[in-house]
């Protein structure tokens, strides 16, 4: 009765499970200001009065409450950027993209998102919000396509 | 304040919506190979024996976890043994296997000395009692996982 | 010897089904501030944080304290995460304890929290157990704790019933309209009980703990920062953990010897050497009810077997000689990775005299439990009103 | 706080180790960590470990492990994140006069599901997650940034890689055990540019474990130990974007604490080595400035000078760092072993004649968000 191969090695096992997280009132807000108005808001932290966007309703920089929203760019300023050469499952846009950090006028931190494979995406360039259309957007970050260098045409328009 | 920002057009968006779906390729391990491979290819439930302790031990792993003694003496065991305790499990569940209403049972097999986990066939649930003897009802298919073995029928 | 430390404050969100204003670092902060506002201090009075919770599955995010510890407005500084199952959210506050107790730190934050409803709880519970052995059979926590019943009631029958099992399900639930925190609030019998569907027999649907969404949190801090801030500080005077393999001989459910050692363990640290007559409340961890029961035998608050003596006597009703779970317990709110901390924000107020309408008269000594995993982790915490 | 020494230490041989199952890792490292000091698993009086459900696919996964750590019917917590978190409470414990002996366990096993996975899972569900942001990425963005505002030379991560590679060699723990040129660095495959593959941690199995004790019971073994000199942990802001990237704030804080309580006022005369994450190669130079052993963007002026090298002013990795093995979750408790070994006096191959203080470094959160600090003396 001896033991016959194939090994076992490993078992496939998989962890699937669905989620419908709260966002709470400044999030949520937040994310409808860019489904509706194609907007940008910040929070504006009531003690130290960092404008931090994308908001969180505390102020990430000294704890304070953050009760006010104010709107922010469009325009911002790339503080860095990397290039994604391969695609990969759930990417947030096709390769090659780029990861930006984008500080928008008037705010204080940066905002992550992709922008495309663009020589003008560098740090300190100017860019721009390009909004997904109307009908197409859930409120979510991804409302916003990416980011294009300010001046540039963008695609398909 | 929040109110003068808040978008005119539709309400704030209250959740989010996601799935994660994680991929993992468990080791079985020396251990777990030999014991599954037994139950696929010979039906039969393997222990390993503590040199110090004397345990009968399950599931299969390199050390006794009651005196931590490294273990190495495979022991056949038995596929009957006596119910130790059970529930009748009307709650489905994802990736659930066997379909609600089951008894889920441990099973203290005739050689060991610690429970073996599985599932009655058979029987009616009111017909349970604590004690009695099952014992294993062999898949025809073996892949060596514990549904090697159906269920654990009433002797 | 280790120094005096003591729970100076804490604090409290409502526990319920969905909380659907608020995300998960919010949750946390408003216990935390609470915590800190019931304790007189503020954010940057606290020199380090301990966050607790159950399997990151529940909510999805891993290293969730990344996301969580800078609502606390305590970045940057030390944060540490416990991660132990149900017992966490007491293993959050004793690791609080030892940030106090080793001298490292003065005041500490303790925040232990679940929002169960951001995903699927019983999927979280069912991914416990073990892929390659028992995990395709169990079923979240109610299989186990239903195998863990149907030995008691075996073991114990005919002194142990299934509406011995009921009336702890009623008499916690009847606490619980005195709780304001409490989500189920809602007076129940025991025919209601008995007849409430099967989901894990000899569990029945009221016999079972509810998911919840909600944090709690405690301030700890050494005896010079307690005796300035605090009239009635609530000192660690007992501190017991123990671990027990679920795979060794003589596994024992219906009277766990981890629970049993770490109740000795608690008791000798404490001077305690009858539990049922030096203790005035406990706040046991009952997910289920018969757990009640049994977690009372094991904690030396009744002799073993004799579980449904005691809730027949009326010894462990609001207004009985030993209280237990005043809170409504775990079957009035469960928000897992908080609930064992309730346990002790439940023990420490009885304590502080801060307990509200379900205060027992004259508490000088009170314990909190838990338990976790494959009923194999046990914490006792007790709090005494002098050092 | 009391005196408390780490007086054994132990780490599996790291890499893809596919018949090997969390539980006999564990075993393993922790016998020899005993062994190592001559104690017993019934020496122990608390287990810390530190471990990842997701990592291992399963909640609460110390439900089966905790046997393998020897802990039934024992005092034992698990703390998430590094296991160098899991030594510092360790340590509180034994300080707290509670507890004699602790022994610190952390593993991973990264070859069981995807490593991208598995940092996607970090971020928040609202702002990261839906950018399929992972730890590569965040790193890369924190690279650029770094490099960009100190003006650090494209070459100079690989030539942190180049170092620690060549340190690696020597090391027959390390998965990668080869050295590599810096031509076959900067000619590696781009991951997230400017990350190419060879200036990232590779994907790591592997287990440590430590055995500390306190003043009464150290001194009563055989062995030597490596006294705890210091320790400090510490958290920065969860976005990236809330937080100066290019900087490592919470490596500074936590190494601040640490030297407070160890005395150190210059680290980079007062140390004798640092063991350090660097999952990706950048970070060592950003270490080098937080953690004070040069000005803020001195690093790469730091790394040529040949100071952090073998046989310079203070070595920094000289077991080839998280570039040569990174079993995630140990990789920090792994920096302890490897700085214990260099500063005990234990009559053994590791030491290095003249070495006494030595401080270990762990990393968690994406970009480099927390760290952890424990600073040892011979």
């Amino acid at each position: 009765m001896a033991l016959k191969p194939p090994e076992l090695t490993y078992m496939e096992g998989e962890s699937r499970c669905d989620y419908n997280w709260t966002t709470g009132e400044v999030v949520g807000t937040f994310l409808a200001a860019l489904r509706d108005h194609g907007k940008m808001l910040a929070g504006v932290c009531e003690s130290c009065g960092q404008v931090a966007v994308p908001p969180t309703s505390y102020c990430e920089s000294c704890g304070s409450e953050v009760s006010d929203l104010r709107e922010v760019g469009p325009r911002g300023v790339v503080m860095s950027w990397a290039r994604v050469a391969d695609d990969f499952e759930g990417a947030p846009a096709e390769a090659p993209f780029r990861y930006v950090l984008v500080r928008p006028a008037g705010a204080d931190t940066e905002l992550l998102h992709v922008a495309p494979d663009d020589d003008g995406i560098r740090i300190g360039a100017t860019v721009r919000p390009e909004f997904r259309p109307r009908e197409q957007r859930g409120g979510a970050i991804t409302d916003i396509r990416w980011f294009v260098p300010d001046g540039a045409e963008s695609e398909g328009s | 304040m929040l109110e003068t920002a808040k978008p005119s057009g539709g309400d704030i968006v209250k959740s989010v919506t996601g799935t994660l779906d994680i991929k993992y390729r468990f080791s079985y391990g020396e251990r777990y190979d030999r014991f599954f491979r037994e139950m696929r290819d010979n039906k039969r439930i393997m222990g390993i024996a503590c040199p110090k302790c004397g345990a009968v031990l399950l599931p299969p792993r390199p050390y006794c976890g009651f005196c931590y003694t490294p273990v190495d003496e495979w022991v056949e065991l038995s596929d009957e043994g006596a119910l130790l305790t059970y529930t009748v499990v009307h709650l489905p569940f994802i990736g659930q296997p066997t379909e609600p209403p089951y008894i889920y049972a441990f099973i203290m097999l005739d050689g060991a000395d610690v429970q073996f986990p599985h599932i009655l066939g058979e029987i009616e649930a009111a017909d349970v009692r604590s004690g009695m003897r099952v014992k294993a009802v062999w898949a025809e298919e073996r892949k060596g996982t514990l549904h090697d073995i159906k269920y654990f029928r009433p002797v | 010897m280790t120094r005096p430390v003591a729970v100076i404050g804490t604090g409290q969100t409502k526990y319920v089904s969905r909380r659907d204003d608020k995300n998960v670092p919010e949750i946390v902060r408003e216990a935390g501030l609470r915590a800190l506002a019931d304790a007189g201090l503020k954010p940057s009075d606290v020199d380090a944080v301990v966050i607790g919770s159950a399997p990151e599955i529940f909510e999805g995010v891993n290293y969730p304290e990344d996301w969580i510890a800078p609502a606390l407005g305590m970045c940057p500084g030390p944060v540490m995460r416990v991660h132990t199952g149900g017992t966490v959210g007491a293993a959050t506050g004793i690791a609080g304890f030892y940030h106090v107790a080793s001298g490292a730190y003065d005041t500490v934050l303790a925040v232990a929290y679940q929002k169960l409803s951001d995903g699927v709880p019983q999927y979280g519970l069912s991914a416990c157990y073990d892929p390659l052995w028992d995990r395709d059979f169990a079923c979240g926590a109610p299989a186990l704790v239903g195998l863990q019943s149907r030995q008691y009631l075996d073991r114990h029958a005919p002194a142990v019933t299934e509406e011995h099992g009921a009336m702890v399900a009623v008499k916690n639930r009847r606490n619980a309209l005195l709780n304001p925190y409490a989500q189920i609030r809602r007076e129940i019998t025991v025919a209601d009980v008995m007849s409430s569907p099967p989901v894990a027999e000899p569990l029945k649907l009221l016999d079972c703990c509810p998911t919840s969404d909600g944090a709690a949190a405690m301030v700890i801090a050494s005896e010079q920062t307690a005796r300035k801030k605090c009239p009635r500080p609530a000192w660690f005077s007992g501190v017991g953990t123990c671990s027990e393999s679920p795979y060794v001989p003589h596994v024992d459910m219906a009277y766990p010897e981890s629970c049993v050692r770490a109740a000795q363990q608690a008791y000798q640290m404490a001077w305690i050497y009858e539990p049922a007559r030096e203790l005035d409340v406990a706040e046991v961890y009952e997910a289920f009810s018969f757990q009640e029961l049994i977690w009372c035998e094991a904690l030396g608050l009744c002799r073993p077997g004799e579980g449904g003596k005691l809730i027949e006597s009326g010894r462990s009703d609001l207004d009985g000689a030993l209280p237990v779970n005043t809170s409504g317990g775990v079957l009035s709110s469960n928000p897992i990775g908080a609930s064992a901390m309730i346990r002790q924000v439940e023990a420490a107020m009885q304590v502080m005299g801060r307990a509200g309408e379900h205060q027992v008269d004259g508490v000088h000594r009170a314990l909190a439990h838990s338990w976790g995993g494959a009923i194999q982790f046990s914490t006792v915490t007790i709090f005494s009103d002098e050092i | 706080m009391i005196d408390v020494g780490v007086v054994g230490w132990a780490q599996t041989q790291h890499g893809t180790l596919e018949r090997e199952t969390h539980q006999s890792l564990i075993y393993r490292v922790v016998n020899e960590a005993l062994s190592s000091c001559g104690m017993s698993i019934h020496d122990i009086d608390v287990v810390i470990d530190a471990g990842s459900d997701f990592l291992d696919g399963r909640g609460i996964s110390t439900c089966i492990t905790v046997d393998a750590m020897g802990a039934h019917f024992k005092e034992e917590s698990k703390i998430a994140g590094d296991g160098l978190l899991a030594a510092i409470y360790a340590y509180m414990r034994i300080a707290s006069g509670l507890f004699d002996t602790a022994l610190v366990v952390a593993y991973g096993k990264s070859s069981e599901s995807s490593p991208r996975v598995q940092s996607l899972l970090m971020t928040d569900p609202f702002y990261l997650r839906p950018m399929g942001l992972d730890a590569t990425a965040a790193a890369a963005l924190q690279a650029r940034a770094y490099m960009h505002h100190y003006g650090v030379s494209e070459e100079a991560p690989a030539r942190v890689a180049v170092k620690n590679r060549a340190a690696g060699a020597t090391n027959i723990n390390a998965q990668l055990s080869s050295e590599v040129t810096l031509d076959q660095v900067m000619e590696s495959r781009p991951l997230v540019s400017p990350i190419r593959e060879l200036e990232a941690a590779p994907v790591t199995d592997g287990a440590c474990a430590v055995v500390m004790a306190g003043e009464e019971v150290a001194k009563s073994l055989k062995v030597r130990p490596a006294w705890i000199a210091g320790s400090g942990h510490a958290m920065d802001a969860f976005s990236p974007g809330a937080r100066e990237i290019h900087k490592l704030r919470s490596a500074a804080l936590a190494a601040a604490a640490a030297y407070k309580q160890a005395g150190v006022t210059d680290p980079s005369a007062d140390l004798d080595l640092l063991e350090v994450t660097e999952s990706f190669a950048h970070q060592e130079l950003m270490l080098y400035e937080a953690l004070g052993l040069c000005e803020e963007g001195e690093g790469e002026k730091l790394l040529i000078s040949g100071a952090t090298a073998l046989g310079g002013r203070v070595p920094v990795n000289l077991s080839g760092g998280a570039l040569c093995a990174n079993p995630v979750v140990a990789t920090g408790l792994v920096r302890l072993a490897e700085a214990c070994a260099r500063v005990a006096d234990r009559g053994e191959g590791d030491r290095i004649d003249g070495m006494s203080k030595a401080m270990a470094h762990a990393a968690g959160g994406l970009a480099m968000q927390t760290a952890a600090c424990m600073i040892v003396q011979g």
